[in-house]
């Protein structure tokens, strides 16, 4: 029982329901939703479930991001805009490599997105740690000038290459599953355990809470938030690579646009505050895949491009009130109603 | 009893505020004011930029024209005000105004009275207020994610009424907030003209500042902004407060809905109003209001629209800008602006 | 008042004649091509001070007023308009009607009486959308299941893709719409709702009309993704005609493409220079648009340099 | 004083946290004109009890009558509609807003065109005078005052409306003497008037020369009601924790007849360190094993000289030397790392950080120091948190609890837990027992004797001048922002005297004071 109850404290556990649901509204409508088999034509696994998980990859990408900046009290607008610089980037220079079956020009514009989407989120890092501007500002800033540097990349076109390799991180398989969800796990996996294997993430949490009193216990905030706001950048560049892979063309205007709202949601189903504090790194994957499960929801329902909004705004809200103190004081003891807002004194 | 010292003369160390210095007072009453009086010398000097660099800004057409078309801009910017003074944030307002005024002109075309659809087209704003504000204060969901969720459901809503545009009935008496008033009749369009609608944003900034600085329902936005709890424990109507902060800001966005439809000659469109939050929020950051709450001033918001308008007035007089380079040149003022912002009140901190 | 800089009578610089553009700014390859070539007519050597004035975002009509208020007040020779929206317009026209400013379309039309602006310049959206719908109409002669990839909800130029669309689908034997759905006009998104309608469909789909290129180059890869021959069991239609959109059609991974001419820049200044001189000029001058249904008809495009 | 109808009463009210009773079935009476003293220990459910009485809390069980009435508060605005006015313990205020403000914030005059602020001033300037702060300018922003003032504006801000029921939660924990004498003539004169007051404090002193009864709690549960004069002190303190405190009493102080060797080269030693606008260039000295008390009155500047020495702010001028060697303590990072550890005053907002668990509250310093990238593995931390924990008996005796959920007195035992842990040769406790039960303050004196035994430098500020004399081997004075004197402790020195350096006309004047004292101590 305890065991329960700590579970539905939990804000992920409701994420997962809210996925089970949508999947089952999916299997209401077709029986074989879940199926998955194999497609003769490529000989890959096949079936939603995996497309879930292959788009759920570059939003995964920036929730993650999006976590630590959120812990520190911050918050990253930029990154949508980040995926498209990250995406132009790789697209530019594979197209200027001409190089369709090379993985040396592969790794080069993986590198040289990544190192973009490091440069831009130094930039913010900069100026919310040094600079002292508010980080909705700063990043508010950046989604604008990000945007226009990938639409200067291209020069305003949306450029497309081919490189097979490249194309293979969201159209591969490996072991059955995507490449790029793959991937992500994995990035997912290395930087929880850099978090948690070192003090990063309890400092990042610290800062969060009280930068004053972190300060004084010997806690440099400036390198810190440096770093949180790189690495979501950098996740964010790496976001964009796996979009602009899934189709091998950059949408300047349109890659990545108001992805950092996913983001932001993600993070916030999953459980992390955005008063800043405690993160949760598993919450935001739930988060993310939860994301990408509606998205897909909403297509294989059809529900009509119009009424799409709605219908994502239902669910939020939905799962917002299913994590709320009130909505689960109010289920969990309809008998001994009892709220308790902590005042903190 | 203990013996903790005791003071010989009232004296509590030189940074105490005593009466009488009046110097010293001035400056510290002005210190929240400074960023405010930080926007209005940008405003000025943009203004004096352009005319010097592109000619006919202080033109009685191009006045009035920034005047009227900016008035939705000030109302908006006027409610986010009031709910970034009390810490929190409304993503939902450009997309409440795309459901208000299609829904509005739509109750206008079914044989709605025409004031009656104005006065529902303000309510069913505030509904949606009412609804982020109840998320956020009963049931704990941070303002973000309450009003990001209703600017899909306003959206959305707006889309599945109509996805092409609505056109208001002739005659319809939403039409008479976009008459010309000409106040001064110069050559050709240098006219100084001004709308119903511009009169409707000058009363509600008059009634923010008045609410905020003459009611006690102001002060308690100003005292959830500075510390919810210290609010709480003051006993302040704290959730009540709440609730009406984010209802005042869906009426004002049905407002400028209102006043938007009437601009465009009574046509409205689900498409409306996408990134109106957005730049409501930088109108009140750039007018110097603090995001984390607290601290701040509605007429600071209006400067902080009234820079916006300026900034698209001049590129649009330069007219050489390459489109690629349009958001990150947006960006870069922007930046520049709170950064100058900052340097000004660099001193405000020792 | 007023005569200082650039703005005053046309007579700032020399002799130029200011041109204001109210423009939509960076939203495609078409819209690019588009204003590139604008902006390629209207130069200097030709007579023209060209004032460039991009939209905030492709669907921000207000940005659009704002300028073109400015551009009114500034009292430049001659007024460039693509509007983002049709309607909502009349005010501003009035008001460049009364500072005796000529307007001209571009693109897009605006609802509003035709005395109020000089002309309009533009390739038929109804027309080439109809072009697609007849082209299926002969392709499918005992019908098809088919889907429709629309661009953002309630912009001007989906409605009317929609109706020259539907104009020629509509009651053709054996069409079934199995739905419809937007993908924001990005290849991705094109993509992604195309393998989900797919697979909600069991494959059960053999025509997909995508209204611009990006989005049905996404649909070809989700179709192929899905084990189907594009061309073969599903075909794909789109419009606009960018180089992309040509090489794949090409390839065969589209069947049909419907070019949006963009390039009438030429015309515009002919039209403009007319308006100043006080000619009259026809209220509507309609661009010809080709369209190209095999990858011979492609590779010829692409070797006349017609993609962009 | 005749037994009339209580005001307030509540019977047997029991409050349940996660994990803890922090209320179990009390019962406590508020007479009409009554000062009333709520004791125990910390975490011992004062703080508890008074938000149960203000609506902030809902109880679980018992009942909350209000003139002889049943009520259920929900909410602070429903206590004080009901009458009930408070201070909480950590100062609730808003400090974005003017002190007039915050003193009428919700009792505004209003006008015909709303709030007409020329009279809410007014009424302000008129409640702050009361409370001896006639000084103040209503119109400055809070946040310019001192923590202490912002505390007794707090309490002019409870005596704003006309309450019949008064409740004051550690109103004077960083108050000075004569604030404190201030406060109780108001007290007095509000208890004469027919208020009811309910008073939290864990000065002793305090308490006998103003409440009339006194009710005590223990672990949460109610232990009994007395008639102060029936009450002595001894039977007080083994009432609140529950044993004989022979042991207390016996605290080790006999500090003041310690003569150390001042030749060796000091641990620490600065020379004219100073920031402008905070304080003026200060010489100091501190050697190892000794314990050095800063006195001096409230913004006198003891806090900033501590903050100076550990890094805390950034000197802008001075040369420090510690054992000799010239180093630059420039930020809290360096001070750590030279071994200088810093506790603040100011325990909320500098101190706890909130959210985390008591565990990593303590070892976050020493993990800081270490670095991010080696992680203090798991046994060191268990083993460092049992033995802080178990050395101040932190209560509830949780490592996993969010810090923010302790009492105040608690989150101070952690805080110096974990200054403790990353091994300080100089340890600057500012005002380290505010707030404090009786018991935890002897442990903590006692603890700093012990360290300063075992050979590190302690640096002890504290209000109660008579701690800082009995725990303190030297004591520098401070006044106006400015080192004023030096003495080293001694049979002849007492509070009083200090108090008189302290009080002296002129910086001479105060010079020779402390001058004669030590010689007086050499003769
Ligand atoms: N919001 C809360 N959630 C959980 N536990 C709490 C909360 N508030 C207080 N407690 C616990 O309740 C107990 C009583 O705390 P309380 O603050 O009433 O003590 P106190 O007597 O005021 O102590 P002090 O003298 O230190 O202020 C403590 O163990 C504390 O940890
Ligand atoms: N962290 C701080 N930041 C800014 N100003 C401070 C800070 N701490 C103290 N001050 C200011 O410096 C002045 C000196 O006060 P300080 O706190 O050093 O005195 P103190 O003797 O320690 O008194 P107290 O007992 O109030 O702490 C005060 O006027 C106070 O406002
Ligand atoms: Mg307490
Ligand atoms: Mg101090």
């Amino acid at each position: 029982m305890p065991a329960l109850k700590s579970l539905l404290r939990t804000p992920w556990f409701w994420g997962i329901i809210g996925i089970v649901l949508l999947l089952s509204l999916n299997v209401v409508k077709d029986p074989t939703y879940l199926a998955v088999g194999i497609n003769p034509a490529t000989g890959q696994l096949a079936g939603n479930l995996l497309d879930i998980l292959r788009v759920s990859a570059p939003i995964i990408m920036i929730a993650l991001g999006m976590t630590f900046v959120i812990a520190t009290k911050g918050i990253d607008l930029s990154v949508g805009s980040i995926m498209a610089v990250g995406g132009a980037a790789a697209m530019e220079l594979l197209r200027a490599l001409n190089a369709p079956s090379s993985f040396g020009a592969m790794f080069t514009a993986i590198g040289l997105a990544l190192l973009l989407g490091a440069v831009l989120g130094l930039v913010n890092g900069l100026l919310v740690s040094i600079v002292g501007l508010q980080p909705f500002i700063s990043t508010l800033v950046m989604m604008l000038a990000a945007r226009g540097i990938a639409r200067v990349i291209t020069g305003g076109q949306n450029t497309n290459s081919q490189n097979q390799p490249f194309q293979q991180i969201s159209n591969g398989q490996v072991l059955g599953l995507p490449i790029s969800f793959v991937i992500a796990i994995a990035i997912v996996v290395v930087v929880t355990v850099i978090m948690r294997r070192t003090a990063l993430g309890l400092m990042i949490e610290s800062i969060g809470v009280n930068p004053d009193a972190s300060r004084l216990a010997g806690i440099r905030p400036r390198p810190i938030l440096i770093t949180v706001y790189v690495l979501s950048g950098v996740l964010a560049a790496g976001g964009g690579l796996f979009t602009v892979s899934e189709v091998m063309t950059v949408d300047v205007s349109g890659t990545g646009y108001q992805m950092e709202l996913d983001a932001i949601l993600a993070v916030v189903i999953g459980g992390t505050s955005l008063a800043g504090g405690k993160f949760s790194i598993l919450g935001s994957t739930v988060g993310a895949l939860l994301i990408a499960t509606l998205n897909k929801t909403v297509l294989f329902l059809g529900v009509s491009a119009a009424a799409t909004p709605a219908f994502k705004a239902i669910v939020i809200v939905l799962l917002v009130l299913l994590q709320s103190e009130r909505v689960r004081t109010f289920v969990l003891q309809a008998g001994r109603r009892r709220t308790r807002k902590e005042v903190v004194a | 009893m203990s013996t903790t010292v005791s003071p010989p003369s009232p004296s509590h160390g030189t940074e105490v505020p005593v009466r009488g210095l009046a110097i010293s007072r001035m400056w510290g009453r002005s210190q929240s004011v400074i960023p405010t009086l930080a926007a209005v010398l940008l405003l000025v000097a943009m203004l004096v930029y352009a005319e010097l660099a592109y000619g006919r800004v202080f033109h009685a057409g191009t006045i009035s024209s920034l005047l009227v078309s900016f008035a939705p801009t000030i109302i908006l910017a006027v409610g986010m005000t009031i709910v970034i003074l009390s810490g929190g944030i409304d993503l939902s307002v450009g997309a409440v105004v795309a459901f208000t005024s299609v829904s509005g002109v739509m109750l206008m075309n079914n044989g709605v009275n025409g004031w009656v659809a104005v006065i529902l087209m303000i309510g069913f704003g505030a509904l949606f207020g009412l609804v982020s504000g109840v998320l956020i204060q009963y049931f704990n969901v941070q303002p973000f994610i309450a009003t990001l969720a209703m600017m899909f459901l306003a959206r959305g809503l707006a889309s599945i009424l109509s996805t092409v545009p609505v056109q208001a009935p002739e005659g319809a008496p939403i039409l008479a907030l976009a008459t010309d008033w000409k106040i001064v009749d110069g050559p050709k369009v240098n006219d100084f003209v001004l709308t119903p609608g511009f009169f409707v944003a000058v009363l509600v900034v008059v009634g923010a500042f008045v609410l905020l600085h003459r009611t006690r329902t102001g002060r308690t936005v100003y005292g959830i902004g500075g510390a919810e709890n210290s609010a709480q424990l003051m006993g302040l109507p704290v959730a009540r407060t709440r609730v009406l902060i984010y209802i005042l800001s869906g009426a004002l966005a049905g407002l400028a809905a209102v006043v938007y439809t009437a601009e465009v000659g009574g046509k409205a469109q689900n498409v409306t109003g996408i990134g109106w939050e957005l730049d409501a929020i930088a109108a009140v950051v750039i007018g110097g209001t603090l995001l984390t709450g607290g601290a701040g001033y509605v007429l600071g918001s209006v400067v902080g629209s009234l820079v916006l308008a300026a900034l698209a007035m001049i590129i649009t007089k330069d007219g050489g800008i390459r489109p690629e380079y349009l958001t990150i040149i947006t960006g870069g003022i922007l930046l520049a602006f709170v950064l100058l912002q900052r340097v000004l009140t660099a001193r405000r901190r020792k | 008042a007023g005569g200082s800089g650039a703005g005053g009578e046309g007579g700032g610089d020399g002799d130029l004649t200011t041109v204001g553009f109210v423009a939509v700014g960076p939203e495609g390859g078409w819209r690019n091509a588009n204003e590139q070539a604008i902006k390629d007519a209207f130069t200097q050597d030709a007579g023209f001070d060209l004032k460039y004035a991009p939209a905030a975002s492709p669907s921000d009509q207000k940005s659009q007023l704002d300028a073109f208020a400015t551009f009114v007040n500034d009292e430049v020779d001659v007024i460039l308009l693509t509007a983002t929206e049709a309607s909502g317009w009349e005010d501003s026209l009035e008001l460049a009607k009364e500072a005796e400013i000529p307007v001209v379309l571009l693109d897009r039309g605006v609802d509003a009486p035709e005395d109020l602006y000089v002309t309009r310049i533009a390739p038929d959206n109804k027309q080439v959308a109809a072009s697609v719908g007849s082209w299926a109409v002969d392709t499918f002669p005992s019908g098809a299941k088919y889907f429709v990839l629309e661009g953002v909800p309630g912009l001007s130029v989906v409605n009317e893709r929609n109706e020259g669309f539907d104009s020629e689908v509509d009651g053709a034997t054996g069409f079934t719409k199995v739905g419809a759905q937007t993908a924001n006009w990005k290849t991705d998104e094109g993509k992604s709702v195309i393998e989900t309608v797919l697979k909600a469909n069991n494959n059960d789909i053999q025509f997909i009309f995508a209204q611009n290129d990006e989005m049905g180059i996404g649909a070809a890869q989700a179709v192929s993704a899905a084990g189907l021959t594009p061309g073969t069991d599903v075909k794909i239609a789109t419009i606009d005609g960018t180089k992309g959109a040509l090489e794949a059609l090409s390839e065969g991974q589209l069947s049909f493409v419907a070019q949006y001419n963009p390039f009438f820049g030429d015309v515009a200044v002919d039209a403009v220079q007319k308006a100043i001189a006080g000619e009259s000029v026809e209220s509507t001058i309609i661009v010809d648009s080709a369209t190209f249904d095999s990858p011979e008809a492609a590779d010829t495009a692409l070797s006349e340099g017609l993609g962009f | 004083m005749t037994e009339s109808l209580p005001i307030v009463e509540v019977r047997g009210a029991s409050i349940t946290f996660p994990g803890v009773k922090a209320l179990d079935e009390v019962n406590f009476r508020l007479l009409p004109g009554e000062v009333h003293t709520l004791m125990g220990e910390n975490g011992a459910g004062k703080s508890t009890l008074i938000k149960a009485l203000t609506g902030v809390y809902q109880i679980d069980s018992g009942s909350i009558l209000i003139f002889g009435e049943e009520k259920r508060l929900t909410g602070t605005a429903s206590a004080q509609a009901a009458g009930i006015s408070t201070v909480y313990q950590e100062v609730n205020l808003c400090t974005n807003l003017t002190i007039g403000e915050n003193v009428m914030l919700g009792h505004e005059v209003r006008g015909p065109l709303g709030i007409n602020w020329r009279a809410t001033h007014a009424r302000a300037q008129e409640a702050l005078t009361r409370m001896g702060l006639g000084h103040l300018d209503t119109r400055a922003p809070l946040s310019s005052i001192s923590i202490a003032l912002q505390q007794l504006v707090a309490i002019s801000r409870a005596m704003v409306t006309d309450s019949k029921v008064l409740i004051l939660d550690e109103p004077t924990s960083s108050l000075d003497a004569a604030e404190v004498e201030t406060l109780f003539s108001v007290m007095r004169r509000l208890r004469d008037q027919g208020v009811a007051i309910l008073f939290v404090s864990h000065f002793l002193d305090q308490v006998y020369a103003i409440s009339d009864r006194i009710t005590v709690l223990r672990n949460g549960g109610f232990v009994g009601e007395y008639l102060t004069r029936d009450l002595d002190r001894t039977q007080l303190i083994s009432k609140m924790i529950g044993k004989d405190i022979e042991a207390l009493r016996a605290l080790g102080s006999n500090r003041q007849v310690d003569a150390r060797d001042r030749s060796a080269t000091p641990v620490y030693a600065a020379e004219g360190l100073g920031r402008a606008g905070a304080l003026a260039p200060t010489d100091i000295e501190i050697h190892k094993g000794e314990v050095v008390g800063f006195a001096g009155l409230l913004g006198s500047g003891r806090t900033e000289l501590a903050r100076l020495i550990a890094g805390a702010d950034r000197a802008d001028s001075g040369t420090v030397r510690l054992k000799g060697k010239k180093v630059n303590v420039t930020s809290p990072v360096s001070g750590l790392g030279n071994h200088i550890a810093y506790s603040t005053e100011n325990r909320r907002d500098d101190g706890i950080i909130g959210d985390l668990s008591i565990r990593e509250n303590i070892m976050l310093a020493l993990q800081a120091k270490r670095g991010w990238l080696r992680r203090i593995p798991a046994r060191e931390v268990d083993q460092l948190v049992s033995t802080y924990m178990e050395r101040f008996s932190v209560r509830p005796n949780d490592p996993d609890r969010p810090i923010r959920l302790l009492s105040g007195g608690n989150q101070q035992k952690v805080l110096l837990g974990r200054w403790l842990a990353t091994d300080p040769e100089l340890l600057l406790l500012d005002e380290p027992t505010r707030g404090i039960d009786v018991g935890a303050k002897a442990d903590i004196q006692e603890t700093v004797a012990e360290l300063a035994e075992a050979g590190m430098s302690v640096v002890f500020i504290s209000s109660e001048l008579e701690e800082v004399v009995r725990l303190s081997e030297r004591i520098v004075i401070m006044k106006d922002h400015e080192k004023v004197g030096e003495v080293v402790n001694g049979p002849d020195v007492t509070a009083e005297r200090v108090v008189s350096i302290i009080a002296a006309e002129s910086e001479e004047e105060a010079e020779a004071q402390a001058e004669a004292l030590a010689e007086g101590e050499t003769r």
